[in-house]
């Protein structure tokens, strides 16, 4: 089972015994209450340098409250999954918070192509199932699991993966390095102040971003008992003990949807997208991010109750969630 | 005669007439999901389309916006809501018939660039961006189809960047790689022509023209020279059908398909 | 990553691009009703010298009216995949349809410790978390997964299982090989005509299981309509088109229970246990299975809707379950 | 003076004893289910239960019945319901604290044998289960509790067959098998006696003795010699609270806990 070819791509390794070790002692399986606002969980839980991961987008129930934040909070030099990432990735490189990308599907914005033609971020190039792969490594404590994508391509090369001929019946496979994120922040619908969460609706990788993870911060639509939570367990996607944070942020993935809740904000999405190059993009961040002073100052500004209420009427479909 | 319908409308209405109905299809961003949708309000209802975000059949609720991915009109009536590791096992596993993306770039061999443009990694000249899930729908599923604005500088001998494979350096290469056995690009669906794979050679093959469009407009807007079919299918445009329902059932805002100049 | 060590028990070892063919061309994507008695669905998809696999267990939500079916038709020299099995594989062996198990949990009964010790069957010893495993990996296309499990144990030495250095961080790990059953065997609350299928509570792999089997065989407490499906897809455990049948199979699991819906039959379950040996449980066969002309003479037999009922209400848990 | 309680009693309340509050604690079959109930019954109301079957922090339902395993009661008021490849993911990336199983055997190094006894693995003198998830659950979890019928053919020199490792063969031999690093036994509770393991050596240390125990009748009914604490505590008896929940609440049946001869 030798190595018979390396991609070039930098890996974040770590020991896996290492990772164990950082969620036996800083991780609690006490029922202790975690809610706190943004700016603690933020300032708590994120450091420059770290390596993040988010989930699910900020089109759909992304943790967008969050990334204002970080962006707000001025994090610097972080290395970023983005895996089905859509603006995501643009408004915190546009921050000035990133400088390391590993793509999945690097957004939709020509700012965060600037800054990749201009060598102001680095990407490694992966591919979404890979990304999520790694995410399921990580949360499965093992140094790798095997794919039989990236084979043959550039983005194997530029990948950190590795071919090997396998030992049962010598196929070629890929072999992609574990990822444990320092920090994971995850948009959920409902959860209990210890953190046992539920999402509703398909999704890319909630549980293994939560169970990978080295901190943990939630934000979710409302707080629910968790007497609720225990009448119904099936509907619990990740258990409190993978939880630091717990940020209460109703409409906290806007302008993005929470799918059965509330729909897009399609107007606002514009004038993210109307910005075409870093400088307009600071202008963006700088009215809704820097001048506002958290999630409820932004929700003032981009249009309060009143919009929210418009936001949950175009969210016709109501069937399978909730 | 001026064109009633635009490029974009024609590539979907002709690759909404190549999916087979009762059969599973793995659906990427953009135009693939218009004609996905068209195909199953008109051709093939029983298809199941699946998401890489965890959608298994869903029949998605019209009208189309902007960016929608994942979310509840995408994933409306599915048979099933999972996550994107079980969706790209299934296919890994065999279990999905067609792959259906878009691309930047393509080469002669069906592989697909939409990652950068220039031989700088670090300082591209054009950054995409990059595989999304297309990675894995050209590497696992049985047969990929993919949709081209059909210009010379996406038709290429050999694209800059191979973001996700068709038949790589050409017979036997997938295989040798480690990619599924009998997987690979199946059919090229541009705005001006339709192309398979030539069974040797694995070069991308001309064989059927869209209407108005000579042999001679195909092979002067690609890089490469492809192999040509002896005889040549005259495709038909788009239908009034195909037109009424993706004007206004699909997409009304013309979000994908454009309007007329 | 050279093999440091290998397992001397036997795998049944697959291509998997073999395997990918069959996913192809034998299981169907159209919707195609699949609904057939126990008979037809045993005869169709399940022959002598077959891989079997099962999920949950004889106690819990298991596919016991199938699985006497098997007994009931004589299939002989099955290999059965025993994780997290109690009086399965002991009914399977008592009824002569079994040759090889790969063991996670040797079910309890002292019948079947009786063809272990006499060489009846061959035993290939793994443990539950890794024929579970075997399982995903089987249900993820590829050859094998790591674990950190079986190392440095006897239970390793008698598996089919393998160690390496890992090329990432050089972690000696465990590596299993993939299982794709020739059967899978599942029951499940509900399904629809096509095989769309719903288990509640928690599982062992039910998901695992069917997609990595050639042909699986769903029992069901009952028939939705596909619309029901199609209005709640969060609840859809298994997607039709890994499915082969659908057999309607109302108190399918007697005499285990199906959680939330209806309690073991502690009474006949104390009239299996009181099996000593091969030959008393023989006897029990006679009179339960084949003396039966199939699940709906059996039910009559252990007290049909009568008794039924009574397991019904006996279940006084339903939090969480439908 | 006659017995009072059973031998299984006995070892029960003491073992539910030893679990320490606000921890998670993977349980196994039979009497550390009984165990761990009575624990979150008296003693540490929110340690969180996990099962190999997918229930994550139940609030176990009583009575226990014979047998019940992954049923409605073992599943009562979970946190959440998964599946057993997510659990023994969690047990591997280190979520685990505790690990609570009963054996067959057991030896110095706290090896633990239930799968055969015998020599000839083809035709064993005995077969028992084999792992079920405790090969898991010994070699992912970070501090194992083995529950153990203390007889002479139960603690040997060397089990004949390791199913769930212990201490392999002594100091760093876990770490040189790859198994994770700090993990191992951590308690063997007896119908005798309690014991950890020595740190140097790691060979089992006997620690205390339940009441009307002499060390001498502990160490003629083992078949090795464990090392011996300079002190030995002096274990409680089952009190009247624990026996009256035990008796009354959990296992009115007496299905595990047996009855006074």
């Amino acid at each position: 089972m030798d190595v018979l070819e390396s991609g070039m791509g930098e890996v974040l390794l770590q020991d896996v015994d290492d990772v164990r070790e950082w969620m036996r002692d800083k991780k609690t399986r006490a029922l202790e209450e975690k809610v706190m606002d943004e700016h603690e969980a933020v300032r708590r839980f994120l450091k420059d340098g770290d390596y993040i991961s988010y989930d699910l987008s900020s089109m759909v129930r992304g943790p967008m409250s969050i990334e204002r934040e970080i962006v707000r909070q001025k994090k610097k030099d972080l290395w970023i999954a983005a895996k089905f990432t859509l603006l995501d990735t643009t408004l915190l490189v546009g921050g000035g918070c990133v400088s390391k990308i590993d793509v999945g599907f690097a957004g939709l914005g020509r700012p965060l192509f600037e800054a990749i033609e201009n060598g102001i971020v680095k990407t490694i190039d992966w591919s979404n199932g890979t990304l999520a792969l790694r995410h399921l490594a990580g949360a499965m404590g093992v140094p790798f699991l095997p794919a039989r994508s990236l084979l043959g391509t550039d983005t194997f090369k530029h990948s950190g993966a590795k071919v090997v001929e396998e030992p049962f019946t010598g196929k070629k496979v890929a072999l992609v390095p574990a990822i444990n994120p320092d920090v994971a922040i995850i948009h959920v619908n409902q959860c209990d102040v210890y953190g046992n969460s539920r999402v509703y609706g398909p999704s890319i990788t909630p549980l293994e971003t939560a169970a990978a993870s080295k901190n943990v911060i939630i934000s979710t639509e409302e707080i629910i008992s968790t007497d609720e939570i225990k009448k119904d367990p099936g509907k619990t996607t990740i258990p409190y003990y993978m939880v630091n944070a717990v940020v209460v942020a109703p409409y906290g993935a806007h302008p993005g949807t929470v799918p059965g809740y509330y729909s897009y904000d399609s107007e606002h999405l514009e004038e993210f997208f109307a910005a075409r190059s870093l400088e307009e993009l600071a202008e963006y961040i700088d009215k809704y991010v820097h001048s506002t002073s958290g999630h409820e100052d932004y929700m003032e500004m981009v249009g309060g109750d009143a919009r929210m209420e418009e936001l949950k009427k175009a969210e016709w479909i109501k069937e399978g969630y909730y | 005669m001026s064109k009633t319908y635009t490029d974009v409308e024609q590539m979907i209405c002709l690759s909404s007439r190549l999916i087979e109905d009762n059969r599973t299809v793995f659906v990427g961003y953009g135009m693939p999901q218009i004609a996905a949708i068209l195909a199953q309000k008109l051709y093939s209802p029983n298809i199941c389309q699946v998401y890489e975000y965890g959608a298994i059949g869903p029949e998605v609720a019209t009208p189309f916006k902007r960016n929608m991915m994942a979310d509840a009109r995408n994933s409306y009536r599915s048979y099933s809501w999972m996550s994107m590791n079980r969706m790209m096992a299934q296919a890994q596993m065999g279990y999905i018939d067609y792959g259906f993306l878009g691309a930047a770039q393509i080469d002669k061999y069906g592989n697909i660039n939409s990652t950068i443009i220039g031989k700088d990694y670090e300082k591209p000249k054009k950054r995409f961006t990059g595989s999304g899930g297309g990675n894995e729908v050209a590497s696992l599923c049985w047969k990929t189809i993919v949709l081209m604005q059909h210009e010379k500088r996406r038709f290429l001998e050999r694209v800059d960047f191979i973001t996700s494979p068709g038949y790589l350096d050409g017979p036997g290469a997938r295989e040798n790689a480690g990619l599924p056995r009998d997987s690979g690009p199946h059919r090229v669906v541009s705005s001006k022509a339709l192309f398979d794979f030539d069974v040797k050679s694995k070069v991308m093959r001309l064989i059927g023209l869209c209407p108005g469009v000579t042999k001679e407009d195909v092979l002067e807007n690609m890089e490469f020279e492809p192999v040509v079919a002896d005889k040549l299918e005259q495709l038909g445009p788009p239908t009034e059908d195909e037109l009424k329902i993706l004007r206004e059932e699909i997409d009304p805002d013309r979000v994908v398909i454009g309007r007329i100049d």
